[in-house]
């Protein structure tokens, strides 16, 4: 389906590297257990794409792999990011070239008010949003930031996850459910920020449940199923394949 | 009055032992998660990087003296250390008079250099591992340092004494208008106390007014988030080390003058330092400083023969006893952060 | 009389009023829904009704009883099962025992030093575990860590572990959060199918709208730690008040 | 057999076959070759390898299964002591009462002590642990030993006079612990070629009640309780909102291992009619941590195992001195010898802390899950299965075992 | 018999420290022991051999058998000892057991001994009860005790500092400490000092500040220090800190005394000695026939002077065999008859008995100070007075050694 990307150095980019964001052959495990079995898919930049399956198919591990969180380990396979080789850095380097990841379980850190897990994001470069231009996109953040941010509802701590991916000044955003938890308003909210920050040149992956929602929203989807794609293409291809949306999204 | 003011003094100065030892060890154990059963181990090598400076300061070149007789008879061997012969007898004495003040200023690279060596060498493949390894290791550890210095050193004392113009005592007592000899004071405890306040307030300071405390402590409870934020926490966690074991030696350098090291010193201090630490509360500085006072103290008051009459032995059992009533009373010990080791 | 009675409950967390005057009635055998924007207090009054926070003022009643005051065991062995909002099970252990855990819980009460007996020779508890493995579609799953199933799975493991203690009050915290369309459209028929053959009353927070309007018989919208309406769903859905609060177009 | 399955019934059955033939297999080499140094079969260290591993595996049923960890088990095991010396002390050398008080004993304080400190978890709870360990150590040292009042003997230890009571001694019984008659100390001897085997009368009561108990904690490892007891460590906020109170359970834990210690400080003055007060101090708790995550955590066998390894250097390596050194590598020539034993003199005799603290580092880095890990990984290694990458996705399935 | 020799060797169980504080104390024991032993298998210079009154011992080992030895640890904790000595007993086959350096591991090792059936000696154990309360029928101590510490000390005292003196008292709080400022107290008030204040310091204490503190403020002008090694050794260093020697107390200049010494205790304690009185069993500067020997033989051969337990375990090893020679047999009973009553020379210590009653040698006690001047780093104490025997010898039913019901018991032959 793919072709394997040139990313040596000294080779033209805009000729032979296609994709801003390319995964290559991954092979990924935890300990023993064989998860992400040899996945290959680009992203173009200013592109969202939507990763989608069902439980336990891989999608959070996918994007862990990309992240270079180190579990699940990538036994093998290139990661590339504009040119960087990601499968050869740890997260925080790979963080530092740009990738931003909003965890499935959001990961706040206890111990910190809000303004210091905002804070925390800004210490390494490269710095994004300011904490004035976050409180504005979530007030609710602002009103709260003394609070310890464990202690805030389950939406604020999902509003809060990604308000930290945008306060550094990232080349992809990685989403791991954003909507899970939030209600519906803000979620419509959330969404248009996206849309907003795709229009200034964001390239995006979504790991969706609400796949229908994620499709509208998305340029191209991938459909993994146990730790393989078994669709990559447009999302409005997904949208009409009676036989997908019924085997591997249920909608 | 006067016999209070002298068990505060008192515990002030062991007090300051306490709290420096726990400082050091709260940057690991509190701010690290490491279960560091070789801080102790750390105070002593602090203890002993003044011993050595001593030796080598005595280094020595020998020459006979035909008119002395050594234990079995045969002419005596005189050394002459070569600092003498280099800077002249006076210079040369007051140089070694003064070795302990001179061994902070040798032992903060060496403490820095086994702090970093411990932490890359070892701890670092550790701060993912159950508690139980910690503590297994990094008990392996004491002991193997402990066991290189006796083979080194013995297992007997070794005077570190301070420099001549700091020993005896003053009489505090009368310059506060109580009778002669109510109040007297070793100077070197003086010096002591002085220079655990200035350490525990630089590393205030540092943690207070930098972000790296906030960092740390962050990286410490979840290190993948703050991966992901970017930032090598790794490095970080090796500073901290690297900082807590210059703490815990420096501590140890000016200890040696008020007691003089053994290799097993910090053995004798391991348990004790734990114990303060989380009295003051797992995580917190200032908890940690603040148990260390506060033991210290009640320690002295305990050992005074009223105490001891009252309630036979409550010397021996005063710091468990307060531990005990301060963990059932406060949760979280003094001042501890909640959910730091609490499972 | 509902089965559960609040009234009046209040909470502050230091500057916050979380809950102010909250009034509720769950009627016995129904299904109530909790909805309200992000930080609106719902999962902090679940807490007031399983022991995790006690109330400032007010009182809560189940059956009768007054909860208040009671330690979470207790009021679990009174009748009431809580799922929460991030799943909450025994990481170390492997799915099957999570299964029992529940299901001895139920059998024995509070503490009974078994310390002789084999779990292996429990028949009947492990037949139940079993059964509702089953039902829960996770049977294939039964060795497994649950701390290495997918966070779907997660969720489905904890809800079948509060369904097996056969509540009489089932509370669920956002249960489908996570969960694939496919898992979610069984919870709910499951949940619809057990609120209907036993006498189970459940008590439900949820920001997916499909979930509760096929699921509740009576919603209360909470906003800012009051009740802002409490009506049938159909009438909740045309609630303007509700419409600007929380559910945004998309509903 | 016993309600066990088929893998813990040979368990079972390997360590009942262990410590009923221990004098053949720890005695492996001829009694006067030079390797004799390395024979561990006499009666002294056999006794102390499985009361030492019947004070672990007891301890591991708290720390392995519950995951809190005390670091004061050491004072149950002095109060085992101390009670069975005034049982000895007050009525009699039949070592039957006295080791049933000792577990009484151990039993009541842990009672005590447990019910206090569980009231905190984590690191907390360990600490109050420690305190209590320390004040009891302090007391029993010192003030408890003081001339009119002397429960203890202090430093000396507490020791059968002459002069003491001993209510139900009769001429006849043997002036030392005594099972109906039969000592202790009654050694048969059997000598085969230049080997020479120790069978001990203590020893075999020793190893018969580690069996004893060694199923006991099959048992409960295998049962609802343990089930209950794991949850704890995994959850126990979860534990509460399933109807469970954890707290019951934390201290049952707690008491049972009390009474292993307490069992374990009986048999240790059933042997040695001596109750010394260092056997409260906080390293010999630490001691029983350390055997227990060194044998592996959680594991049935591994304490046990853990235990052994911990006293046998600190029987046999502090043994081996210079001139020891020099009779083994007798055959070397003459520069050679003295380089090698040189090289090898800081680990041995006084220096066989720095063995044990080396060994210690060695084992945690290199194997993870302790001594039972290394002997997994031996099997493994053995049936040449190496677990290879056509594993299905699944988490681990094999319980703690 | 227990352990009786069959072969041409018989081994005796050398029992030390060597791990913990006191290893350097246990280091120098082994090494008088492996001495003692070269000189009974007719190696070395004979040391001792040469100058010992006895003459049953001929360098060809004991009863014609070669002398071997094993060694064990006792880490100073009487368990650890006692498992080393049975270790030694059962693995081994050591027919005797010897050395260590505390009165617990001493008590508790001798009482293992007797129910083993294997002769005891103890190395450096000060307290009464040894050879007092605990005294057993096959355990022996060449060692001295605390009561002829103050029985040595209090003449002394009285000439140095006058009969009119206030003294304080810090002690050790356990068995050991208490006998010592026992005896010391009695002794000391027998001369009419005050007593001020006695004052139990906890055996783990590492700093004594606040226990030396109020000293100068109680009205006392001596300070007794009832300590021995670190606990020693810091509060001496604690003491010197605050300036005591330098105080003025009721007119009188401030003394400090240490009424048992030893010369790692000197060595640790520096300069902090000088000038401070004490006692001690032995000292490698006395000049009669059997220490220069000895001292000889030691100095040669391990590159220092020996210390005061060194002395005792040497001394040790060569009386049990000359007992075992003069009684023709290993039989611990036979021994024990051979070494009650019995009296000897030129082991370093002048004239000394076996006292038959208690198994306490009795001989001259040393009373030292800190050198002012030491010209080497062994030089570090110097003699003031050779206490004659006379005045420490107390009667075997003495209240401080249990009184009348104190009794060695029967001797046991084991096995
Ligand atoms: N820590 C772990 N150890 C072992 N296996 C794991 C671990 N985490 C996840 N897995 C397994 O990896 C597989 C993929 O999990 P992953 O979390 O990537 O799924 P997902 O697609 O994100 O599912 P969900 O929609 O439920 O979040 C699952 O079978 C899961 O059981
Ligand atoms: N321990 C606490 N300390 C301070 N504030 C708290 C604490 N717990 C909750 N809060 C605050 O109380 C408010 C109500 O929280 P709650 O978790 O009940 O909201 P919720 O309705 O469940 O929201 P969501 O739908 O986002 O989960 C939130 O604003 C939260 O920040
Ligand atoms: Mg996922
Ligand atoms: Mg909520």
């Amino acid at each position: 389906m793919n072709v394997k990307p040139d990313f040596s150095k000294n080779a033209n980019a805009a000729q032979t590297a296609p994709a801003f964001l390319s995964v290559w052959d991954m092979h990924s495990y935890y300990g023993e257990s064989y998860i992400v079995q040899g996945i290959s898919f680009n992203v173009h930049e200013g592109e969202i794409l939507a990763l989608l399956g069902r439980n336990g198919a891989g999608k959070t591990s996918t994007l862990r792999s990309i992240a270079r969180t180190g579990s699940p380990e990538v036994r093998s396979g290139e990661i590339w990011l504009d040119h960087q080789p990601l499968h050869k850095m740890t997260s925080h380097e790979a963080a530092a070239v740009g990738l931003g990841l909003v965890p499935e379980d959001r990961r706040i850190i206890p111990g910190l008010t809000v303004e210091e897990n905002l804070q925390l994001a800004q210490i390494a470069p490269p710095i994004g949003w300011s904490l004035e231009r976050i409180y504005d996109l979530f007030p609710r953040l602002g009103e709260r930031r003394k609070q310890e941010g464990i202690t805030l509802s389950g939406g604020e701590q999902q509003m809060l996850s990604i308000a930290r991916a945008l306060a550094r000044d990232i080349k992809v955003l990685l989403l791991d459910e954003p909507y899970e938890g939030l209600a519906p308003v803000i979620v419509d909210e959330i969404e248009k920020t996206l849309i907003h920050i795709k229009e200034q040149g964001m390239t995006t992956i979504i790991v969706e449940q609400n796949a229908v929602r994620a499709l509208e929203l998305a340029d191209r989807a991938v459909i993994l199923d146990t730790g393989g794609i078994v669709f990559d293409g447009t999302a409005s291809e997904v949208l009409e394949n009676e036989e997908l949306r019924s085997e591997y999204l249920a909608i | 009055m006067d016999a209070i003011l002298l068990q505060i003094l008192n515990g002030l100065d062991k007090g300051s032992a306490y709290a420096l030892i726990a400082l050091g060890l709260t940057l690991i154990f509190g701010t690290l998660g490491v279960v560091n059963f070789a801080h102790g181990a750390l105070f002593m090598i602090g203890a002993f990087c003044a011993v050595t400076l001593q030796r080598i300061l005595n280094l020595s070149f020998e020459s006979v003296d035909e008119s002395q007789t050594d234990f079995l008879g045969n002419p005596l061997k005189v050394k002459t250390p070569y600092v003498e012969a280099w800077f002249g007898p006076e210079a040369g004495a007051v140089i070694i008079d003064w070795s302990v003040p001179l061994a902070v200023l040798f032992a903060i690279p060496i403490m820095l250099f086994v702090g970093y060596a411990m932490e890359r060498g070892l701890i670092k493949f550790f701060y993912k591992r159950p508690h139980a390894d910690q503590i297994l290791v990094t008990f392996g550890l004491a002991i193997v340092l402990q066991e290189v210095i006796k083979y080194f050193f013995g297992a007997n004392p070794i005077q570190t004494p301070p420099p001549e113009a700091l020993r005896g005592s003053l009489d505090l007592g009368v310059m506060v208008g109580f009778d002669p000899n109510a109040i007297i004071y070793p100077i070197w405890r003086l010096v002591y106390f002085v220079f655990a306040t200035v350490i525990i307030g630089g590393v205030f300071a540092f943690l207070q007014f930098t972000t790296f405390g906030m960092v740390v402590r962050a990286g410490m409870a979840d290190r993948e988030t703050v991966g992901l934020l970017g930032i090598n926490i790794d490095r970080r966690f090796t500073i901290m080390f690297g900082i807590a074991a210059a703490v815990a030696g420096l501590a140890g350098v000016m200890y040696g003058p008020l007691n003089p090291p053994n290799y097993h010193m910090g053995m004798d201090f391991l348990v004790l330092s734990f114990v303060v630490v989380v009295v003051g509360g797992m995580g917190s500085l200032p908890g940690a400083v603040l148990a260390g006072f506060l033991l210290g103290i009640l320690e002295s008051f305990a050992s005074t023969t009223w105490a001891t009459t009252t309630i036979p032995g409550i010397n021996q059992i005063i710091i468990y006893l307060v531990a005990i009533i301060i963990l059932l009373t406060r949760p979280r010990g003094l001042m501890g952060r909640k959910g730091v080791m609490e499972d | 009389m509902g089965i559960l009675e609040v009234k009046d409950v209040g909470k502050r967390f230091g500057g916050l009023q979380a809950l102010s005057n909250v009034n509720l009635s769950v009627k016995e055998n129904s299904v109530h829904a909790i909805i309200g924007p992000n930080g609106a207090g719902k999962s902090t009054l679940l807490n007031c009704l399983v022991g995790k926070l006690i109330p400032d003022s007010g009182s809560v009643m189940f059956d009768g009883q007054s909860v208040l005051g009671r330690a979470p065991f207790e009021i679990n062995q009174m009748g009431i099962s809580r799922v929460f909002q991030t799943p909450e099970i025994f990481g170390d252990l492997t799915v099957m025992e999570n299964m029992l855990i529940p299901i001895f819980a139920m059998r024995d009460g509070a503490f009974r030093m078994h310390a002789y007996e084999t779990v292996a020779n429990e028949r009947e508890v492990i037949e139940q575990a079993e059964q509702m493995l089953e039902e829960m579609n996770m049977a294939d799953k039964r060795h497994m860590h649950s701390a290495a199933l997918s966070r779907g799975d997660k969720r489905r493991l904890e809800i079948g572990m509060c369904l097996s203690q056969k509540p009489r009050l089932l509370l669920l915290d956002e249960p489908t959060a996570g969960m694939a369309r496919a898992d979610t459209n069984n919870t709910i028929d499951l949940l619809k199918q057990i609120s209907e053959e036993r006498d189970i009353t459940i008590a439900i927070i949820e920001h997916d709208m499909h979930v509760v309007f096929s699921l509740a018989n009576r919603i209360t919208v909470l906003a800012q730690g009051t009740p802002l309406v409490e009506d049938d769903p159909q009438n909740i859905r045309g609630n303007p008040k509700v419409r600007e609060a929380y559910l945004g177009e998309s509903a | 057999m016993l309600g066990l399955d088929k893998k813990d019934t040979t368990l079972l059955i390997i360590v009942a076959l262990l410590t009923l033939l221990a004098p053949f297999l720890l005695n492996p080499f001829p009694s006067d070759s030079a390797m004799a140094q390395f024979n561990a079969g006499y009666p002294d260290l056999m006794q102390r390898f499985v009361i030492f591993g019947i004070f672990a595996v007891g301890f591991n049923i708290l720390f392995g299964l519950t995951g809190y960890l005390s670091f004061g088990h050491a004072a149950f095991l002095g109060i085992g002591s101390y009670s069975a010396v005034w049982m000895f002390k007050l009525f009699s050398y039949n070592v039957i009462p006295a080791i049933a008080l000792s577990v009484i004993m151990a039993g009541l304080f842990s009672l005590l002590i447990g019910f206090i400190s569980l009231r905190r978890s984590g690191i907390y709870f360990s600490i109050l642990t420690l305190a209590f360990a320390q004040m009891s150590f302090a007391l029993a040292y010192s003030v408890l030993s003081n001339p009119k009042f002397n429960l203890t003997n202090g430093e000396t230890g507490l020791q059968v006079y002459a002069d003491d009571p001993q209510m139900f001694h009769r001429d006849g019984l043997p002036d030392l612990p005594h099972l109906f008659g039969l000592s202790m100390r009654s050694t048969y001897t059997l000598d085969m070629g230049a080997w020479s085997f120790d069978f001990n009368a203590g020893y075999y009561l020793c190893a018969v009640i580690m069996m004893i108990v060694f199923y006991l904690a099959i048992r409960i490892f295998r049962s609802p309780f343990g089930m209950m007891l794991r949850a704890v460590k995994s959850n126990q906020q979860r534990m509460n909102y399933t109807g469970l109170n954890s707290r019951p359970y934390t201290l049952a834990a707690f008491v049972i291992s009390g009474m292993y210690a307490g069992l374990a400080g009986g048999l240790m003055a059933a042997m040695d009619p001596l109750a010394g007060a260092e056997r409260m101090q906080w390293t010999a708790s630490g001691e029983v941590v350390l055997m227990t995550i060194l044998g592996g955590t959680g594991t049935l066998i591994g304490p046990v195992l853990g235990a052994g390894f911990i006293k046998y250097f600190e029987n046999i390596f502090s043994k081996i001195n210079d001139s020891v050194l020099h009779g083994w590598f007798a055959f070397l020539p003459d520069g050679m010898e003295d380089f090698v034993v040189a090289v090898l003199h800081p680990f041995v005799g006084k220096g066989w802390h720095l063995t044990l603290g080396i060994l210690f580092m060695l084992v945690v880095i290199f194997l993870p899950g302790g001594l039972v890990e290394g002997g997994t990984r031996l099997r493994n290694w053995f049936r040449g299965k190496r677990s290879g990458a056509d594993d299905k996705p699944s988490g681990k399935t094999e319980p703690a075992e | 018999f227990t352990n009786e020799p069959t072969g041409g060797t018989v081994t005796l169980g050398f029992n030390v420290p060597q791990t913990g504080p006191y290893a350097d104390e246990g280091n120098d024991e082994l090494l008088a022991q492996q001495l003692a032993v070269e000189h009974l298998n007719g190696e070395g210079d004979g040391g001792c051999l040469n100058t010992f009154t006895s003459k049953a011992l001929k360098g060809n080992g004991i009863l014609g058998k070669k002398v071997t030895f094993v060694t064990g640890d006792t880490q100073t904790k009487s368990d650890a000892a006692r498992a080393s000595a049975k270790s030694m007993i059962e693995k081994d086959g050591a027919i005797m057991i010897n050395g260590g350096s505390s009165s617990g591991v001493a008590v508790a090792v001798q009482g293992l001994c007797q129910e083993a059936g294997i002769i005891f000696m103890a190395g450096l154990t000060h307290a009464n009860d040894t050879t007092g309360k605990d005294r057993k029928k096959n355990g022996f101590r060449h060692f001295f005790n605390a009561y002829m510490s103050g029985a040595a000390l209090a003449p002394v005292l009285a000439k140095e500092m006058g009969a009119d003196r206030r003294a304080y008292h810090l002690t050790a709080d356990y068995n050991w400490g208490w006998t010592q400022e026992e005896s010391i107290v009695a002794s000391t008030e027998a001369l009419g000092w005050e007593t001020v204040n006695t004052v139990k310091t906890p055996l783990a204490s590492t700093d004594f500040s606040s226990y030396i503190a109020p000293v100068l403020n109680s009205g006392a002008d001596v300070l007794v220090l009832n300590h021995y090694g670190g606990n020693m050794v810091n509060s001496l260093t604690n003491a010197i800190q605050f300036g005591l020697l330098d105080k003025v107390a009721n007119g009188k200049d401030f003394k400090i005394v240490v009424p048992l010494y030893s010369e790692l205790m000197a060595a640790g304690a520096g300069e902090n000695i000088k000038g401070v009185l004490g006692s001690m069993n032995y000292n490698w500067q006395l000049e009669n026939e059997g220490s220069k020997a000895f001292v000889k033989s030691f100095g040669e051969k391990y590159g220092k002077p020996p210390s005061n337990s060194a002395q005792t375990c040497y001394a040790q090893v060569l009386l049990y065999a000359d007992a075992v020679e003069r009684a023709g047999s290993f039989n611990p009973c036979a021994v024990v008859e051979a070494l009650e009553g019995f009296e000897f020379d030129g082991l370093g210590n002048g004239k000394t008995l076996y006292r038959a009653e208690d198994h306490q040698c009795f001989k001259d006690v040393l009373v030292v100070r800190g050198a002012q001047n030491p010209t080497n780093a062994y030089d570090t104490l110097e003699i003031v007075e050779i206490t004659p025997v006379d005045q420490v010898t107390y009667p075997p039913d003495h209240p401080m050694f249990g009184g009348a019901e104190a009794t060695l018991g029967e001797c046991n032959e084991g096995a």
